[in-house]
Parts: C-alpha cells; structure tokens; sequence
C-alpha cells in the first residue's frame, strides 16, 4: 500500500528524519491560510499517488498567500495519470544547495533491506540506474542486526556530505531505516534530500510503500489509505479478503490461486479476448465470497461475460459450485459463465453446475476460448 | 528416487489440530505419508487424526519421542515465523511452511536464521511437494499425480496443480513435483530444487512454472544454461499483469519495467529452454524434447 | 557487579515481572513501619550480596509489625559471611503451592544468552545441577534474534505450568530477558519462582550480576553499586582505573596485565610468600596511577613488601619507573621494593630504578624470591 | 611457515590516528608488518605514520583501495563493535581487535556475525600475533622475538610477553605467538590455534599459556589428546586467585568452583601435556621434550 507524500512525511518525523513541517489542505483557501501560517514564500504539491506530478503541473511554487490560493485553485481538480487531484500539501519553500536520493528496500535478491543513495537527486532513482548506475550506491543491511553506525558512514562518504553534513546526516538515516522497518516498509524514500546554502539537511520529499502482508498488524497505517484514490471495486474487493485488480477487459474472471488467475487471463488474451479483471478468490473461499466476487465483477459494465476456474486444493469445488449458483440467482445482472471446476470434489460440483445449466468446460483451454466466444455472442446481442 | 521427501520422511504437522491442518493432515495420511508427530501448544499427551498422531506440546519434544525429520506448518501468519523458527532451533532439517501473508520483514528474519542453522525451508504461501507414490506434504491434491520422469518446481499453488492434471492427462508422470511459494522471501528458489532434480538420477525431464516479479526465473534460466543437461519445458504466468500492481502473490509485481514475463520467457528460451503458451502444451514440448 | 535484591527487583519490577512490591528499610522502627503500610505478614530479609542468608538467620517471618520490628532489630548488625547487614528488604508474606528456578546467564560456552530453568526452586541452582542434572532445563537462545515465543512455550511446559499460569508466565520470562538485555547482565535470576495456592506466579527472590565492562554505558545502574559492602582499598582503585583485589597476604603485587598480575601472586606463594593482593595497573599506566596504586596497595598494614612487575608493551617501561619512584617519595609509609621492568623503554627505565636505589631483579622467579626474602626481613624488623 | 599473518598479509589499521593505534603502527611498520591501509572516519585522504600510511574513511574503501587482507583494530570499546562488523563487511578475512572494556552482549552478536561471514576473529582484549621476522600485528614487543620451531598461545598480554622472552632467552625461537584475548567472549579459541599450529609444518612444538576462568582450556585439553602430537608444554596461571572474583580478565572469574587453575591443569596433564610452575620452566619444560 503506498502512502501519501503527506503521510510518508508524518512516519519519518515521529522517527526524527528533518524536514520542513507542512500543512494539508483541500481547498484554494485553505492553502492560502496555510501559506500565511508558514509564512511564504511555500511550494503548493498535489497529493496523488502516481508519478511524474511536476511535470503534470501538479506543483507549484508561491511567494505569496494569494499565489498560494492561485495555484491550489489550478491543482485542485487536476486529473494526473487518471487521478483527480483532492488534497494538496502546502510547505515551506527550501532553497536548494543540492540534491540527494536516499531509499530504503526490501531487497529481494539480497534478502535483505537495501540503502539505495544517490548524490543525483531530484530525479526517479530508476533514471539514474539507467543513465549513471555509478552514482548509486546498493548496500544491503545485515539482516539480523540491521543498520550500524559503519553503514550510516558508509553511506555519508558516498554521498561526499561534509563533516556537519555528516552529523546531520545520522539521524535521518538512522530515522529512515526506524521508519521502514517500524512501518513493516516495502520501500521508504526521501527524494530528493537537500542540502540548503546554509548547509542544513533536510527531506523535502518522502514516499513509503507499506508491505500488505503486515498491514493487519499496523491500523494506524491501515487508517491512512487514502480510498478516494482507490476503485471502488478494489476496496469492497479488499474488505471481502478478495485479491482483485481492474483491467479494461470485457471477459470477467475468477480464479483461485495467483497464479492460475494471471494464467487465466494470459489464457483469455491467447483465445482472442481481454481479461477484465484479476481475481484470486483465495483459499478456502465460501460461497458468500464467491458471490461477492460475481458481484465486483459485475459492477463493471464492460464485463460481458465470466469464466470461472477453479482447481480444487484448499478450494473444495462443491462449495464453490455451489457458490456460483446461488450467487447468479441473486445478481441484478447475468452475463454467459464458463465454469470449470477441477480437483477435490469435482464431481460433486459438475453435478451442481449442470442442475443450473452453467456452461462448463474441461480444459482451461477450453474453457477461455468459450468465454471468448460467449462474450462475442453477448457483445452481438448487446 | 525423487526429491526433498521420500518413504523415509517422517513427518510433524505444527497446527495439526487447526481446521486446515487437520483437513490436509488426512489427506496426506491417506496418501500414505508418514505422519509421525504432530503439534500444538497446549495440546501434548493428545492424539489426532482418530487417534493414529500423537500430538505435543513443542516441536522439540517431538522430535525426540518420534524422531520426526521433517514439518509442515499450518499455523496463522501471525505465529507462523515462530513456528519456522521452533522447527529449526529441535533441528529438522526440512520445513515446508504453507501459511500465506507473513509480513516480508518477518520473513527476513526467518530465512537468514534457518540458513544458519542449515535447514532448507520450502515456502512460505506454496502447496508443499509431492514424491509421487511415496509421500506428499502439503495441500497438492494427491490424485493429480501418476508416478513418472518429470520433476515439476513451481512458484504457484493452483497453477502447479494444472499442469500436473495436464501431465498425468497426457501420461506423463513426475517424480516430485514442489511449489516454493509465490511470497518476494522464500526459503527456496528454483535453482536449489532445479540442482535437486538435476541431481536426482530417477528424474529425467524437469518442468519450471515462473510468475512475473522478481528475477529468480532468469537466474534460474543462467543456471540451466550453465548446468542442467536433461531436457526442460518452462511456463511464466502474467503477461497480461498491468505494472506496478500486486497479483495477489506478494511476490508478483512487475517493478520499474523489470520483472515481466516476457523478460522471463526471453531468458528461459535464450538458455534453451521451451517456453509453453498455456499449461496444456506443456506435455508436448516435453514429448518433442524426447522425454517418454 | 552484583545488585542487591531490592535493586534487582526493581529492575525486574520495570519490565513487567510480577513480584510482591517491598519497602526497604534501614533501623528497625522502618521495618515496623513498612510492615504497617503492607500489612501483616511480612518477610523481613537481609540486604547482602553473599549467600546463605536464610542459613545465617537473615531471613524471617514477621506476624505482626512489632514482630517485624523485634526481628529487623536481630537481622541489622548480623554478619553474614564477612558481610554486616545494613539494609533490609520487608515484604508480603507470600503462601508458597510451589517453588521454580527461573535464570538467564551469559553462556560462554555456547556464546549464547541462555535460559536456566527448573521446577525444584528454592535451592541453588548449582546444587540442583549436582543433585538432579535432568531437572534441569539449559536453553540458549538464538544470539541475534533473541527470546521468541517458542523458546518461552518450551521453558512454561517443561516447567509444568497449567495453562493459567503458562498465560501469566510470557510476561515473567520475557521481561527478565529484557531486563536482562537492558542492563547488559552477566546473570538475572529469580529463585525461586512460586505459584500461590491461588494459582498466582509470583518472583520471590532475585538476583542480578552485571557486566562490569558495560557499566559505562549504564550510569543509572553503575549508581546501584553498594558501596558500604565493598572493601574501601577496591573502591579507591576502581575509581582510579585499577584493577585491585584484596587478600591476606603480606606482599603487595603491582603488575602490568591480568594474567601476568595472577601469575606474579603464583610466583610469590610459589616462593614461600603470601600475596596481599591482585593488582593490574592497566595499559598505558602513568606516574600518577602507579601512585595511587602504591598508596592501595599500602593502605593494607600487613604489607610487608611490594613486587613490582612490568614487563613493557603498551605501558612504557620509563613512565613506570618514574612513577615508582615519584609516588615512593610521597608515600607516608615505606617498605622494601622489588622492582622487574622488561619491554619497552626497560633500559631508561633500569637507569631511573637504580638512581632511586630500589631492589631490581632480572627475572620474576628472582623478583618474587626477593620479595618474600625482604618481607621476611621487614617482618624480623617490625 | 607460521599462522595467521605472514610477508604475504596486507595490514590495514583502524583507528591509526589515534595514540595507541599510531604507536603500535610504528613498531608494526619497523618489524616489517606491511601495513597498506589506515581507516579514521572523516581522515579520508591524509597520510598516517610520516606518510608512509594512506588514511581512508571507510574499510570498504580502503579494501578496495589497497586489497587490505587483515585487519588490527585500536578504537575505543564504545565503537569496537561497530569496527569489527565493519571490517568483516568489508570482505576482511582475518580481524585482530586490541580493545579492551568491549560489553560482552555486544560481543555476542560480533562473534555470530563474523562468523557467519567467515571471518576470523582474534580478540578482543588481545595484544595481538607475531610471526617472527615475518609480521606482528598488535601490540606485543617484536624485539622479545627469535624465530625458531615453537609456536605459542594464550589467553594473556603480558604474561604471553614473559613466557616468550624465556624461551627467546633460553634459545628456543617461535613460528608465530598469538594471544587470543582475556574477555568471556573471543572470536577464536585455543583450539582454533593449536589445530592451526598442529598444520603448520614448521611449527614442531606448542606452548599453551591458560587462565583461571571458562572451560576452554579442559576443552583445549582434549582436543589435543585426541589430535595433536607434537610435543608441547603450558602453563594455567591464577592457581592463588580467590573464587567469585574477576581478576581483571573479565573472562578470569572462578564460578561455582568450576574453571580453577588446579582444574586446568590436572586436564592438560591428563592429556599429556607437561604444565609449569613458572613461566620460566617453560623452556626446559620443551627441552625434555625433544625440542631443540
């Protein structure tokens, strides 16, 4: 889950990391009376979750309150990547000395969280990898005794920091990596850190992405979703324990199991169709979660037909089969289903699914290719 | 022969005693695994599975009353890295953990310490494996299997199973098939189970199943190329995953343009390795590559 | 560095281990009145760092606070193995169902924190490991990632507890670890450990041994110390830096190094002498510190002769010698010195030694042979 | 030949701007050590020890820099630690640390580190190893060295210092001479050394110098009744040290009436290891032997 600028900013300076405290806003007046609290000249930044925000337009800098409101009105309202823009963050403007990139990862091939740092800030640290990989340094953390003293010096020298740059410099590594693992982090950054003229160090920008897996143990973390960001269908998805993703397809899916999902839907482009979705029914799904699913599934319009897939393991098929029956009977809207249902009891659910007259399919070839077709057939009758 | 568990696994369920473990439990006595001991705090002196597995309190007082040599965990994610951890510390030198949605941190923790201790851990959030005809541990539906040549690694559950069904479908039996779990941190990549079946004199053929995220299928991909000399069939689920989204497994996530299953398939086939389009053709690049 | 009982609990007490809260008391009318504020019965025990107190009569039952008051009044003054009691700890009288051991000590054998545990507390630990070695539970836990729940589960049920008490256990277990691990301990031990009738698991005892090199870095502990139980001469060399132990010999020992301090007393009791003392002036000893060592090591009026063994490495020989030299001058008492400086600078040294006109000896079998020769001498002439 | 360090060590010093750490590495330089490297964090780019010394920042630059293969550490304990980890980070092999007062806690984590890593470590609270007219690497006085066929081990500074000028004094030269360090928790032990004395072909004899406190010499004591047969001699001191108190040493403590001189000894005997009175005895303790 990835946080707000705002909300990344608020977990690194209860850790002690240094930066300029800023105030949210909504509105163009709020803005204008943040930019008087703060005192201007302030940089008015568009809080959305997606990249490339200056480039949108979606931050500006204000020498006066009124500027501020001026440039809120602009960003408030600004659709960036396909998200309008709500909530704005009002700060201080920093002048700025130089630039730094400093994250922390979970390092997957290493095992183990990675300082990533850069004395090429500013910029996405992917661009720099790609353009300057010298100018990245990767030092992965012991992983049972975490970050030491030698590894925030390390880094410091790198970054070429001076002596009082480097005192500085302690706390807000050492506040960093406090943050990420305290948050159960996938990913926490500051970018860029600046150092001004007068030599002060400070995060003018943070992001933290949260690992979901530990999201249950953190409800503070939880209660910082930002759910006008989100689909709809993806959060009453979420709130059913459901894993779902909205694509532009017109073929609905539901699988069980990650894997035989993303297969389904490869499966469904090789026949000739476009998934709609990704879902992941989960282990042990009932039939109350299965109708959940039709339901989210449903909400999109676009969806003119469903195939189901599900290979008994920790599934039993029966349940699901049953599931699907009474979850079509409750729908507002049916489209064509393909069913397939292998595994722990399938014969059971094949008996259940051809009492309600579903069309089924052995091979999950099959099955995609019927789906394609029954879409074709619903997208022609529509 | 096969790999990792065998006729002589003798074999601890942690949570024997919880829904899940209890249902799956059965379904690998059934098969004929060899279910020694099973766990639960609190639970010692009890018996499961009608009587025929005496449950104990710790791992460590199994171990020593049954001298059981491997476990499989079904315990909830949030007491499942303590339970990995316990596992290690009686010193079973196998540990297949099922559970899904242990925190990445957690299991940070976990693979460094079961590294040191030398226990090789499968999982976590996979199926288990399967010697077919000797033991299964985990929740691969046993009768999917036919007792052949092909050993299977997988990083899924549910998609293992179809291309095993597909397989055994076309005649084709496995020796192991093993799902190594689709979390960013497991305790196994392919490139140990693929050293395994490359050094299994029984297994002739080897199957790998990869998802996007991550580069463990490319590496695995230089390891073929370096050392496996048996003919190989490969499938990556995801090209139609969107960047940048978690596809249910937390370890499927295409991240800055790396990680795509098209960068998979590219580096499989560039170590010669036939790359299948759908679970189905698998069988049949196997046969071209002159497996029987 | 040994804390007292109070202290220890107090320690505990502040990580969460249920105990019974005590008052300390220093006169008899405070014991009388700490049993007044708890209520009857008490327990009044002796405050001292050695053991057997409850053999040597410093631990009683009090039914009524003038009983406490008539006990407190025999308890204080009482010497209990060298030791006079000063202090006393008055406590709840707690009914006893059973009696557990319950210790983390530093293991250096298997480089590990590990837990010792057993179900016959009460008793020393070290008499139980004579008597019934398989009561005995040794568990050392993992050196980077600490006590976990497993290891606390396996420590409750090999105790037996029932599973009221293995609930109220995690907290006792996992807070003399972090005790423990918060005061860089040598030892933490709770013994015994009781159930009450109640089914209540209580620490009725408790001990805690510090690790003296990380004293600096505990100034809240180090103010623990108890110096009214210490030898004055121990207290003035830690103060100075000096590693000083007094004994009951009559020839002082002053040397560079631990195991060539301990060796040098093995030479003189080799020699037909008794050593006074271990004394390790440290590395990089300077005149004034070799002052006050003599002045140590003088402060004992049995000492009839001091050795003076240096063998130079980081301590140069020069600095010594005129720190001899120096501090003898100022002394208030003399006696006879033998004095071996080898190593570093040990010819400018030998000049300065033999200007001073002390008794000089090539080798440390020659020095101590003369040092038991001039205290025998001193000896015939006192 | 000899352990440990020899022409072919790469010595880089940390903390060789400090008064100890630069008066060390002036002997250590005039015995012939090659010192390559100096680390003081924020001295990056001076020169240490008249020039002679390039000073760098990190060990990770300084290994780049000058392929330091070894490592002599003179910090002070509250950063000890911390230099430790940093060296074995660093890719360093093999890690002397002279400090003293380093809390034992922090110690336990060092040595599991270190050796997870597989670096070895001598120390802390050591002075260090010669091998004689080779390398020294710490702070024992070169010139109380001949080179000859003994080899030497101890848990002390000092007394490591005594034991060496008698048997320099009495003829009998050494291979190397290695004190191991006086805390509870050392990187290496006595055994680390003696097998890899046991090895060495020139090394045709070794002494043992022990202390009062632990089991290691017991353990020492087996190990060589069971591997090593050259001849040998050694020495336990604190036969007069009181029981329950640390003498200095905070490894030399009597606890339980366990880890006493006389204890040590009787095992060492019992191995048929000759033990002397006085260090002096030494050398015609390994005269007798055959030791020439």
């Amino acid at each position: 889950m990835k946080l707000q600028e705002y909300r990344s900013k608020e977990i690194l300076a209860r850790h002690g990391v240094a930066l300029l405290d800023g105030i949210v806003a909504s509105t163009p007046a709020e803005a204008r009376a943040a930019a008087e609290r703060i005192g201007s000249p302030v940089v008015v930044k568009a809080q959305v979750l997606v990249g490339g925000r200056g480039k949108a337009g979606g931050v500006k800098l204000a020498a006066t309150p009124a500027e501020a409101e001026a440039r809120a009105a602009e960003i408030i309202g600004l659709v960036i990547k396909g998200v309008t823009v709500r909530t704005l963050l009002v700060v201080p403007a920093a002048e700025i000395a130089k630039e730094y990139y400093l994250g922390l990862i979970l390092d997957r091939a290493a095992k183990a969280v990675t300082v990533i740092a850069s004395a090429d800030g500013g910029v996405e640290i992917e661009e720099t990898a790609k353009t300057n990989p010298g100018a990245i340094l990767r030092l992965p953390l012991h992983p049972l005794i975490g970050l030491r003293e030698h590894n925030v010096r390390r880094v410091a020298f790198f970054l070429g920091l001076d002596p009082e740059q480097r005192r500085a410099f302690g706390p807000i590594m050492r506040g960093l990596y406090a943050a990420f693992m305290a948050s159960d982090a996938d990913l926490a950054e500051i970018n860029p850190l600046v150092t001004t003229p007068g030599g002060e160090l400070l995060a003018l920008d943070a992001k933290i992405v949260l690992d979901d897996s530990a999201l249950p143990r953190h409800p503070e973390l939880e209660a910082m979703r930002d759910l006008a960001e989100e689909e709809p269908s993806e959060i009453a998805a979420r709130e059913a324990g459901i894993n779902f993703i909205k694509l532009d397809g017109n073929i609905g899916c539901m699988v069980n199991g990650a894997g035989l999902a993303m297969t389904t839907m490869d499966l469904v482009k090789l026949a000739g169709g476009e998934p709609a979705n990704f879902l992941d029914i989960g282990g042990g799904a009932k039939a109350d979660r299965v109708s959940t699913a039709f339901a989210i599934i449903l909400d999109d319009p676009r969806v003119q037909a469903i195939l189901v897939n599900i290979f008994g393991g920790i599934t039993r098929g029966d349940e699901v089969a049953r599931g699907i029956v009474e979850a079509r009977a409750s729908l507002q809207r049916t489209v064509p289903m393909v069913v397939r249902i292998v595994g722990t009891n399938s014969v059971e659910a094949a008996d259940i699914l051809r009492q309600a007259n579903l069309i089924t399919a052995d091979s999950l070839d099959d099955a995609a290719a019927k789906a394609v077709a029954a879409a074709l057939a619903e997208g022609g009758a529509a | 022969m096969s790999i990792l568990v065998n006729n002589a696994t003798r074999l601890l369920v942690q949570g024997i005693t919880g829904r899940e473990g209890e249902f799956h439990s059965r379904a690998m006595l059934e098969y004929g695994t060899p279910i020694v001991a099973g766990m639960t705090p609190g639970k010692g002196g009890q018996s499961a599975l009608d009587g025929r597995v005496p449950v104990y309190d710790t791992v460590a007082e199994a171990v020593e009353q049954t001298g059981a040599n491997a476990s499989c965990i079904f315990v909830p994610a949030p007491a499942a890295p303590d339970a990995m951890l316990e596992a290690a510390e009686a010193g079973i030198p196998l540990i297949f953990c099922i559970t899904e949605g242990i925190p990445a941190l957690d299991m940070l923790a976990v693979y460094h310490v079961l590294r040191a201790k030398g226990a090789r851990l499968i999982g976590p959030n996979c199926p288990g494996a399967t010697s077919v005809s000797e033991a299964k541990v985990g929740i691969i539906p046993g009768e999917i299997h036919r007792r052949g040549p092909v050993g299977l690694v997988s990083r899924s559950g549910t998609l293992t199973y179809e291309v095993v069904q597909a397989m055994t479908d076309a005649g084709l039996g496995q020796t192991t098939c093993v799902g190594i779990g689709g979390d960013p941190i497991v305790g196994s990549n392919f490139i140990d189970m693929l050293s395994m079946f490359n050094e299994d004199p029984e297994t002739e053929a080897i199957v790998m199943i990869g998802e996007i995220g991550g580069d463990e299928e490319e590496r695995a991909a230089a390891y073929c190329a370096r050392e496996v000399r048996k003919p190989m069939a490969a499938f990556v689920a995801g090209r139609t995953a969107p960047p940048g989204r978690r596809m249910g497994h937390a370890g499927a996530i295409i991240s800055g343009g790396a990680g795509t299953a098209e960068s998979k398939r590219l580096a499989l086939e560039a170590a010669g390795i036939r790359v299948a389009d759908s679970p189905s053709q698998i069988p049949g690049l196997l046969r071209a590559a002159g497996v029987r």
